[in-house]
């Protein structure tokens, strides 16, 4: 089984969903530990990409997650918007040429994501950011596809990984971010970066998974 | 929440469309995408100066948009950075062929946006250096940490470095005249009451009815302390200390003072601050060469004030009284 | 109370000097009476101009005294006139010979201590002439009521007035431009929140969470209705419907707007308000000459916001753009 | 019985001590139809009466009523200081020459003090003024005194009518100061003016009774 680039465009769709549905909880972690607007630019940002998508369909995966990234990059702000944009330019770099994705695709795709994100904003595991989230994610989809699991399978212990890896951003003390200001301050809650990226994997195993 | 706005989703345009009307024969607004530009730029020969970030802080940066001081600002929705579209758009609009500055708030958001757009520009053949503000002495800087905040020093770099390019100032002096400025300024602020963000409809934190948040950050970010609210003279001393040490100040320094408004403290309120400041400076001979009271950098509705101490040389000085005509500050002119 | 204050008693005149300490260049602040004073006055053979009132508004009227605008502002205690004792030595020291103009906003407290005070100036051969500014089109009129009260239209009169003084207008041509202004001259404002005198230590008054006072007073006086909070959009319709109404305001009409926020409110939503004024102005083809959009005639941290459109002729256009340099209001200069 | 200059300067402490008691009382009626200031106005002038007459003690009764109106007029402020300094200016010229007060000079003292107040802001009674509050209790006075009656008991009926006519404004629709703005809204209050106007007279009584 692989990922189409219908599949892809569900995937889409459904993060709109889950960042309207998500918008207070993600300002809420937000404005516990930053400035109480995660969830507002997250969902602006997905309703954008939403729009484009739907005005200029583009032609190939490349060209849309190309699309995903400029219109984050637009439209979120933030720290977010450059984290996120960074993580879809990889990503269409790494579906250059490709008009389906297959287990090994899916895995190289998260894990060149994740590199951006740190190549942009400079954060180490323990950092209590989305990188959290992320790299737990990549490191378990790798070993589960190297195990030779499913798709299914790989993208269940992508999303479990993301899950446990938010959940364990609760104890840390952020280094990176606003969160970082609160110091000691900063322990105690989960950092709603970690949180969105956590979505962002779940939605694709949701929108995948059947 | 109550604000006079129409939908939450469009505050920041329609200010500044309103911006735009109120002050024509100095800048003009372009929406697509959001910046705010000097109605006469670009200046040929002139280094551009371009600030930004998250709206909510007016007059900062658009109303210091003008003649002696920013050639355009790129405001953010509120309190989130803008976007290097935004910036590239603006720095390539107001570049005079001698290069453009940014001036940046020690902000991770506003970091990474500046810096892509700078990326973009220079791929552009658009020459940009940048100048990061972080001179809020409420946060400890450490290696572990994104860095003090940039506050309002950031006001006054402004201010200096646009008087330089004014005066001809290449790129690179007025860069470095920025970095003399930001090692030169400290600031303190706090919190009586907190602010909402429109979009998000609710505090962005909670006061006790005898609370204040000292070392508060622009956006509400906590600071130092949560403590019981003192008398303005205890207030005023307390961050005046943390300014001071912080440099640190010393008798015979010439400085120029900032006390700031947060939003929603009235003006009798800020000038009772300032004759407290007043004191405090006279007493360990520190003399006021310039002095700004007021509403420069606020927080949306926030209650309370920050303090501002910049250590002023003779460049400086004589950069300070040149001419200015913004919206938000303006002499001379 | 959350107040940046010492002992409330003190309010009034530390924060006097601090307007002192913050603009020695533009004005003194004499404590015994209590009166802000033109650091050149008084100026030989000009008409003086000297306002006052209650404080709590600032800037006004300390914050407009200055070369084109103020000779002398007398400020009461918050909320309360000031007393014919300080009136009278600020009408005395800014007679230049020429004598001296009275800017009153119409309350009994006020009128009737510059009355007294014009006793005592005249027995002492000052010659003194008054204007009473009315604009408040919040509270109607009549043989049964002390008046409408004196708002927004005071400082364009200010402005005015001070302008004409400058030029050389005598006493009794000064008054009669300042009757003009106010003829001509409309306002009407709204709360969002109260305010709390620092004396009181309570809210003047109390409005539930989605409540504001449309056509409030600058003391936190009841307007016209207490209404549930509506879209900038909405109330800025109906405070500008209720002052085009009034003059009336009619299609060709140039027009000085000031948007005016009442202490708590953020700039950004001034702007915002500002821009739904100039879009029902044009639709009604009424020309907007001048703009302010700011606070300028502030009640403590009152969150709100007031209209006033005056109707200009050429000789208030050509007045508004003499220069004028006051802590409040500066251009030219 | 006659009140001597020690009485009257006796009256005037008392009134400090009266307007400092009830000075949230006359604040919270001036919030309801005012401007939240009245007890704050009426506490600082007549404190620094007192602190002026105890730094320059005045040689005879009317030049200390004159420096009761000169210190109201020059620190109350607002409306209620043209009116009380007034008042007492009025109250001054009435004791000219006089060493003490005889029942007919008390009744005089008080109608010049309300022709005053009545002549610097033009109220008339039924205007919900301090005028309601004075006239009645001269009126009463003057009748009390033409019946005959002791001092004392001209005081109490002065005191009586000033406590009837401030009761009386509460139905009124104020027609002066700031309360008429509020057109029909101020009805239902009682008036702050005419509450330290019956404060001015019972205290009268309770200092001279005796
Ligand atoms: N340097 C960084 N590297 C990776 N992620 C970061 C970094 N800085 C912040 N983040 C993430 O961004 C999130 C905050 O995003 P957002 O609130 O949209 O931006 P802002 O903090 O500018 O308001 C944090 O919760 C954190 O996960
Ligand atoms: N024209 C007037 N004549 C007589 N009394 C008046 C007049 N105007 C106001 N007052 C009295 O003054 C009182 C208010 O005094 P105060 O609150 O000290 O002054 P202000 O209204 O200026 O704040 C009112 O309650 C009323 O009794
Ligand atoms: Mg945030
Ligand atoms: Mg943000
Ligand atoms: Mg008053
Ligand atoms: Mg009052």
């Amino acid at each position: 089984m692989t990922v189409s680039t219908a599949d892809v465009l569900r995937w889409l769709t459904a993060l709109q969903r889950v960042y309207a549905e998500n918008r207070e909880l993600l300002t809420d972690l937000d404005r516990a530990i930053g400035d109480a607007d995660h969830g507002t630019n997250m969902d602006r940002g997905f309703t954008a990409v939403q729009a484009e998508l739907s005005a200029h369909p583009p032609a190939d995966l490349r060209s849309i997650f190309q699309t995903v990234a400029t219109v984050l990059i637009r439209t979120v702000g933030g720290a977010a918007g450059p984290l996120y944009g960074t993580f879809f330019l990889r990503v269409a770099t790494a579906c250059a040429g490709k008009s389906e994705l297959a287990a090994a695709d899916l895995v190289a795709l998260f894990q060149a994501g994740n590199e951006g994100v740190q190549q942009r904003g400079k954060a180490l595991p323990g950092d209590k950011t989305m990188v959290d989230a992320l790299l737990p994610a990549v490191d378990a989809m790798r070993n589960a596809f190297e195990r030779g699991n499913s798709l299914a399978e790989i993208l269940e212990r992508g999303a479990a990984a993301a899950e446990a890896g938010m959940l364990a951003t609760v104890p840390m003390q952020a280094r990176k971010g606003r969160a970082s200001y609160l110091g000691a301050r900063s322990i105690g809650h989960q950092d709603p970066g970690a949180t969105s990226s956590y979505l962002l994997l779940k939605t694709a195993l949701d929108s995948w998974r059947s | 929440m109550k604000k006079l706005i129409n939908d939450p989703r469009d505050v920041v345009r329609e200010s500044l469309a309103g911006l735009a009307a109120a002050h024509p024969e100095i800048l003009r607004v372009c929406f697509d995408p959001v910046y705010v530009i000097r109605a006469d730029a670009p200046i040929a020969g002139k280094v551009g100066i371009v600030s930004g970030g998250g709206s909510g802080h007016e007059p900062m940066h658009g109303g210091f948009v003008g003649k002696g001081m920013l050639d355009a600002a790129c405001p953010g929705e509120v309190f989130t950075s803008p976007t290097p579209d935004q910036i590239e758009a603006a720095t390539c609009a107001v570049d005079g062929g001698a290069g453009v500055l940014h001036i940046i708030k020690n902000y991770t958001g506003d970091i990474m946006n500046f810096e892509m757009a700078a990326e973009l520009c220079q791929a552009r053949g658009v020459a940009v250096q940048a100048v990061i503000v972080n001179d809020d002495v409420a946060v400890e800087d450490s290696l572990y940490t994104a860095g003090r905040r940039g506050v309002g020093t950031t006001v006054l770099a402004e201010k200096i470095c646009g008087a330089a390019a004014g005066r001809g100032y290449d790129l690179g002096r007025v860069a470095e005249l920025g970095r003399k400025v930001n090692r030169n300024g400290r600031s303190m602020g706090l919190a009586l009451s907190p602010c909402t963000v429109p979009a998000a409809g609710k505090p962005g934190f909670v006061l006790a009815a005898d609370e204040i948040e000292m070392g508060v950050g622009i956006h509400g970010e906590p600071g130092r302390e949560r403590m019981s609210l003192k008398t303005a003279r205890d207030l005023t001393a307390q961050m005046a200390e943390a300014v001071l040490a912080d440099l640190p100040f010393q008798g015979g320094d010439r400085v120029v003072t900032m006390v700031n408004g947060m939003g929603a403290t009235p003006l009798m309120e800020l000038y009772l601050v300032h004759h407290e400041l007043e004191q405090i400076l006279q007493a360990r001979r520190i003399t006021i060469a310039h002095r700004l009271v007021g509403n420069y950098i606020t927080s949306l509705e926030m209650a309370g004030c920050s303090i501002t101490l910049l250590k002023a040389d003779d460049e400086f000085l004589s950069l300070w009284g040149d001419p200015v005509l913004t919206p938000g500050l303006r002499w001379g002119i």
